[in-house]
């Protein structure tokens, strides 16, 4: 085979894209934020292995032990309201895929909604606690079961303002791509709320009443 | 292991290469090679096996590496094959021979952790059976002391700790403050001694001696004057010793144990022997650390500490150490 | 960089939401919730019992959302997500059982137990 | 103000003056000449505010040289206290008993150090060229989020300047740079140190974090046509095994990290002796982080090491495939070994067996890289020039490093010199091999960058220096390190380590000479770089698709973005004799426009960490507001692209096919609005 036939039928395959469309943006947004949500799950992770590190019974330092401190039927008040806000928007995201603005935004206010709930509900266990003296500072164990919970109830936090910001987003801005990966985002991480949360009832509230 | 062994006594003959170059006195000071104790002998005797075998491959390799440059150099006598860049029988042998290696060095590996279990040396069981009741040594280590507690005697030395040969020792060890790691180099390993906690360690001395004792993890600014003497004596010297500690020294019980622990930086050596310990001492400390007692460290023994270190200064010029 | 031409509201990603999924996500880990909360308020089975049992309905209710809420698939939008995902899944599990695993031994070893804290043990 | 008064101010230590002295004289340099040349604008425009993912990582080298240049510098002053501070009768000056560091300063030296040169200089290094020529060898424009790589960069600069700052007020941690628990609590490290340490610390966890999801999603989302996975090269492999570490293990690091951080801010009790807590789980914790991190630095340095050794032997790697498994096996590996790290903990027989194993296998596919780097050169033609002389450095260092490895990761080795200066002397022979990676690297890469090659001779005194450095350093340290040194001493207790540790101080006269030929080798070149030009293929054997477009790269890479055939695309173009760039009619590019946003967040976190270092909490609480704010207010910025229209792009490419060097920071591209959708 010549050099000439050989450069002819590389040539042939095309050297260059000369029509590159850019790649899918909503895809590799969703697929970024993907991995950051998993980062978050990392650090849940690290989170709860502190939680089986520390609950052994030297960690409560003679303090109250866990049956005393965790509530289940309480943190089941908390499990329904937060499964309710997920619903909630699950059904904005079926009102985007309707493309239906006003459903959109009726579905992200009860997600709002559900999700003041839950945090509710939250500082009033938390106060309760408090009052009886049960605070962070008190042992290992109650360190890292306040921490757990506490960062949980940021996340919601955090999550209610994204909303807000979704909320006047879509009002001002429409379906812009933007808007839509945003609310992709949002999804994923409110969702995700709701896995993580399913681990923290099960091993803090109900496994904590025989430990 | 014919080959370990052939190996072995070929290392120990390298040893001597970096003696002879730096400072060709009797004492190289390579304290790690020079092994007194059955657990460091153990030690030693392991890791001159890792060695070998694994300079069994890296020394090929490193030849291969440099026959490969030196042949195939721009000019260079080799055969230029741009296009070659596979060889499965290669790649069997590159996957292989690091596999085999690590195979067996694992098996010598944990040979070796449980021989030198620190709770239980499975070597001392196998090579001790006669040696007599071990002694039993409570260490505390304190922000910046080493205080050695001889519970069956009812003694305490400072910054000293005196053993008999050939009798196993049995440490328990548990720290003040912070996190100390107890090193005698060469008679026994390094281990963590932690606040609120008890770890044990055992050791056996083969010969009579003076050997150097260190604190190796960080514990702040004392840690470069915490270190320790061991001296490894004949039974009837310690006797004399036990004796003579109880004769002369002062009592240490609970309260002035608190007094004790403050923080001091053991600049010129701070040797003391108590004759009166209080019964428990050790345990006393761990539930104390673990009920949350602390020991501050001051701010001249960090922030401010120019001045301290210069007052210490006058102190070793006066001839106060 | 600029693929706005495209109606963004028909990127797969969009297209994946599913009313009838929510809702029986919805129901499915609420009573399983639910289940896990009967059983250890009324003390029904012995402590060991509980919290295995509680641990299988988490993994259960977990593997649920997975699918229905987080649409772990692999369809081509969502492959790279679900790949990620199962590249974690024994990284959790290596951190928090490794963890577990040496300090269980850790506690036995050095930890001395006394009674005043030994009080708690069966509390 | 917080803890914040002048008093805190260490006017008193004439060392911390002097180099405040110096760095004032610096800076005022450094304004002066850009004052001068009235660059303030174009380095506002073309660089504080840049996305360009090239510009970026440029920022981020420097980022590293210069904080490279503090650690060495902390390094130095380590050695001379070593060597001065032998034994009760050595002189003492500056206030200090031995040597002329106090302990609290000693220890605040080596923390730093340590810090500095594997968060501030070895990581930013690293990431700078992962981003700089990550996209360029898969045929992409820019990153996936050339914001968030802005950020990225900023939020380590914010750490990096945190470090500085702690120089001149207060002081820094002061007992190792992995922070020691319970000694890094309150009542054992009352002063703000410990915080300075803590939040640059953090700061460079979050920037690193995010720059790990930019790297992966460009890799997996953003390869151009024709790039199948099995046709990635081998550096772009690297870089995703090394990110996927650092993906996964960052966060860990955040949570140890923070928990700390609470205990001190909070009096919570996670890691204090009494009360509940457990101070080895913050070991737990860190290593859990901090092993993985290791293969972080050094997988990057792997894949570099497989770029240069083919070009310079003329010839395919060797083994490509068992190259990627091999390099995905270490990451695997890395997250089940770290218990290592305290072997000495007491832990269980058989815990300290199953990490001996997990630690030892690491040793499998890092011994069969060294052998397919070897085959790789056989059958070659090998040139030597500095690339290919830092790899084969890197090589033998590689050897070296992998056998004390081994030798540390036989638990009952590491009881005897665990917390000794045997395992400091192992892994900075590994960090070394970082090292001489990246100068290597350097040398490669930096004509496709620049346009232009390094000087040689400078470059080779460099090269033989940092070898009789590292010989006349290091093996006096694996010596004392049989003689039972142990690490982070101030003062030497036992004389018998003397001679070794003045042994030493030759080797770090060779070091410093090492740093002035390395300024002489950037001067040198620089000025004479009109000889030094070259075209698209710098060094005419390399074989990646980064040779493939022009040097300097322009702003937007590839005119038109490569369909991939081969594996290495650009030999095989070579080889085909289509390797012409000439490629019009050309079109309009779609580039991210740049943003002062991620230089202001990055301004808000160093306020922010500053604020909380000291307690201000005023300041803190300001500062995050703002944070939150700005990235709200971004939220709603749509118009963020810019376009580089036809013409742009045919007069660029037409300056460079004239041999022209089209300088980086050239504006290319005007911020257009894009049409309503």
């Amino acid at each position: 085979m010549s050099v000439m036939s050989r450069s002819e039928n590389a040539r042939s395959l095309g050297l260059w894209d000369r029509d590159h469309e850019g790649h899918d943006v909503i895809g590799t947004r969703t697929f970024g934020f993907w991995l950051y949500m998993l980062t978050d799950a990392m650090v849940y992770a690290a989170l709860f292995a502190t939680f089986g590190v520390l609950s052994h019974v030297v960690n409560l330092a003679g303090g109250p032990s866990p049956a005393a401190v965790v509530h289940p039927v309480y943190a089941y008040g908390e499990t329904v309201a937060l499964f309710v806000s997920v619903l909630a928007y699950g059904g904005a995201m079926v009102a985007l895929k309707a493309g239906n603005k006003a459903a959109l935004i009726g579905a992200l206010g009860a997600a709002m909604v559900a999700g003041g709930v839950f945090l509710g509900l939250a500082y009033s266990d938390i106060e309760r606690l408090f009052h009886a003296g049960i605070v962070p500072q008190a042992s290992g164990y109650l360190s890292i079961f306040f921490g757990l919970i506490l960062y949980h109830a940021l996340h919601i936090l955090v999550g209610m303002v994204w909303m807000l910001v979704m909320i006047v987003q879509v009002m001002t801005r429409g379906f812009t791509s933007n808007v839509v990966y945003r609310l992709i985002n949002l999804r994923l991480f409110w969702h995700f709320q709701a896995v993580i949360w399913v681990f923290v009832f099960t091993f803090v509230y109900l496994q904590g009443t025989v430990l | 292991m014919v080959i370990g062994q052939t190996v072995k006594k070929w290392l120990r003959f390298t040893y001597g290469i970096p003696m002879l170059f730096l400072n060709g006195c009797a004492h190289s000071g390579l304290l790690l090679l020079e092994p007194r104790g059955l657990l460091s002998d153990t030690a030693v005797h392991y890791f001159t096996l890792d060695v070998g075998i694994m300079l069994l491959i890296i020394v090929p390799t490193a030849l291969l590496a440099i026959w490969a440059m030196w042949r195939y150099r721009r000019g260079g006598r080799g055969a230029y094959r741009p296009d070659w860049s596979h060889s499965g029988r290669i790649e069997l042998v590159v996957w292989g021979i690091p596999l085999v290696t690590v195979a067996v060095l694992s098996y010598l590996s944990i040979k070796a952790i449980y021989e030198l279990n620190p709770y239980n040396p499975t070597i001392l069981a196998r090579t001790h059976k006669a040696a007599g009741r071990p002694l039993r040594v409570d260490v505390i280590a304190t922000d910046w002391r080493w205080l050695f507690i001889y519970p069956r005697q009812h003694i305490a030395s400072v910054n000293e700790l005196v053993v008999p040969v050939h009798r196993p020792i049995r440490f328990r060890l548990t720290s003040t403050s912070v996190v100390n790691d107890f090193l005698i180099p060469q008679l026994v390993g390094m281990i963590d001694v932690m606040p609120g906690m008890r770890v044990k360690e055992a050791m056996v001395v083969n010969k009579p001696g003076h050997y150097l004792g260190f604190s190796a993890d960080y514990s702040g600014a004392g840690l470069s004057w915490m270190h320790f003497d061991t001296h490894a004596v004949s039974v009837a010297q310690f006797r004399r010793f036990v004796a003579a500690a109880r004769s002369s020294g002062r009592g240490l019980t609970d309260t002035g144990f608190n007094r004790f622990a403050r923080p001091f930086i053991a600049v010129g050596g701070a040797r003391q022997v108590f004759g009166r310990v209080q019964q428990g001492l050790f345990g006393h400390v761990v539930r104390e650390v673990m009920r949350g007692k602390v020991w501050r460290t001051p701010m001249d023994m960090t922030e401010n500490m120019v001045r301290y270190m210069k007052q210490q200064r006058a102190e070793q010029n006066a001839g106060e150490y | 960089m600029s693929a706005s031409h495209h109606d963004p509201l028909s990127h797969p990603e969009v297209q994946l939401a599913s009313g009838r999924g929510y809702v029986a996500n919805f129901l499915v880990t609420t009573l399983l919730m639910g289940f896990g909360l009967w059983l250890s308020v009324t003390h029904a089975v012995a402590p060991l019992t509980l919290v295995a049992v509680t641990s299988g309905i988490a993994a259960v209710a977990v593997g649920v959302q997975a699918y229905l809420l987080l649409h772990m698939n692999l369809s081509e939008a969502q492959i790279w997500h679900t790949v990620a995902m199962i590249l974690f899944l024994p990284l959790f599990v290596v951190t928090i059982g490794l963890t577990a695993w040496m300090f269980h031994g850790l506690y036995a070893r050095t930890m001395i137990m006394s009674p005043h804290i030994g009080a708690f043990l069966h509390r | 103000m917080g803890r914040l008064s002048l008093r805190q101010i260490p006017y008193q230590n004439p060392i911390l003056v002097g180099t405040f002295v110096f760095a004032l004289i610096l800076g005022a340099a450094i304004v002066g000449l850009v004052t001068y040349h009235k660059r303030w604008g174009v380095l506002w425009r073309e660089w504080l505010t840049t996305v360009d993912h090239k510009k970026i990582g440029v920022m981020y080298c420097l980022i590293g040289l210069v904080m490279l240049f503090r650690g060495f510098i902390d390094a130095l002053m380590i050695r001379t206290q070593q060597a001065i501070a032998v034994g009760p009768h050595s002189p003492g000056y500056l206030g200090a008993l031995h040597g002329y560091l106090t302990p609290f300063h000693a220890g605040q030296i080596f923390t730093a150090h340590g810090l500095i040169m594997v968060v501030f200089a070895a990581t930013p290094l690293l990431v700078g060229l992962m981003n700089i020529i990550v996209p360029l060898q898969i045929g992409a424009r820019d990153m996936a989020y050339p914001y968030l790589n802005a950020l990225g960069l900023w939020l380590t600069a914010a750490g990096a300047a945190l470090v500085m700052v702690s120089l001149f007020i207060g002081n820094f941690a002061h007992g190792g740079w992995y922070g020691f628990v319970p000694y890094f609590e309150l009542p054992y490290s009352p002063g703000v140190g410990v915080d300075y340490w803590l939040w640059a610390f953090q700061l460079s966890v979050l920037g690193t974090t995010l720059g790990s999801i930019n790297l992966i999603a460009t890799i997996v989302k953003m390869r151009a046509p024709g790039m199948t996975w099995m046709r990635m090269p081998i550096f772009t492999w690297a870089s995703l095994s090394a990110n996927l570490i650092a993906l996964t293990t960052f966060p860990v690091l955040m949570v140890c990290l923070a928990l700390l951080a609470s205990d001190r801010y909070f009096g919570t009790h996670f890691y204090t002796a009494g009360m509940g807590g457990n101070l080895m789980l913050y070991n737990d914790l860190f290593w859990v982080w901090g092993h993985p991190e290791v293969y972080f630095l050094i997988l990057p340095a792997f894949g570099m090491m497989s770029e240069i050794v083919p070009t310079f032997s003329e010839k395919t790697l060797f083994g490509y495939a068992t190259m990627v498994i091999a390099s995905f096996a270490i990451g695997g590996v890395s997250w089940g070994v770290w218990l290592h790290h305290f072997f000495t903990m007491a832990a269980a027989p058989s815990v300290n067996s199953f990490y001996s194993v997990t630690t030892m296998l690491v040793g499998i596919p890092t011994g069969v890289k060294v052998f397919n780097w070897i085959f790789t050169m056989y059958r070659g033609r090998v040139r030597f020039e500095l690339p290919m002389m830092w790899a084969v450095l890197s090589l033998f260092l590689l050897l070296v490093g992998g056998l004390t490895g081994m030798m540390n990761a036989f638990a009952t080795n590491d009881y005897m010199w665990h917390n000794g200066v045997f395992v400091v002397a192992h892994f900075h022979l590994m960090v070394l091999l970082i090292a001489a990676s990246i100068f290597g690297s350097v040398e490669y890469w930096f004509p496709k960058v620049f346009g232009f090659k390094l000087e040689a001779r400078w470059g080779k005194a460099f090269f033989w220096c940092i070898v009789l450095g590292t010989g006349w350093v290091f093996i006096p340290m694996f010596l004392l390190g049989f003689a039972g040194m142990t690490r982070r001493l101030d003062y030497i207790p036992y004389t018998q380590w003397g001679p070794y540790l003045r042994v030493m101080l030759v080797g770090m006269g060779f070091y410093i000479l090492a740093v002035a030929f390395f300024f002489m080798h950037l001067y040198v070149s620089l000025r004479d770089r009109a000889k030094n030009r070259v075209g698209a293929d710098a060094w005419g054997t390399s074989r990646s698709l980064e040779w493939m477009t022009h040097s300097p790269v322009p702003a937007y890479n590839f005119a038109f973005v490569p369909q991939v055939h081969a594996r290495d695309e650009w030999a095989w173009r070579k080889e085909q004799g289509v390797a012409d760039l000439k490629s019009g009619p050309y079109r309009d590019i779609h580039m991210p426009g740049n943003t002062g946003v991620p230089f202001v967040l990055g301004a808000l976190a160093l306020a922010l960490a500053f604020a909380l270092t000291w307690r201000i909490w005023w300041l803190s609480g300001l500062a995050l507001a703002l944070c939150v704010a700005v990235v709200i207010v971004r939220a709603f910025a749509e118009d963020t692209d810019t376009v580089i229209s036809a013409q742009d792009v045919e007069r660029a490419e037409r300056r460079y096919h004239d041999g022209e060097v089209v300088p980086m920071e050239e504006p290319m591209g005007r911020p257009t609005p894009r049409p309503a959708t």
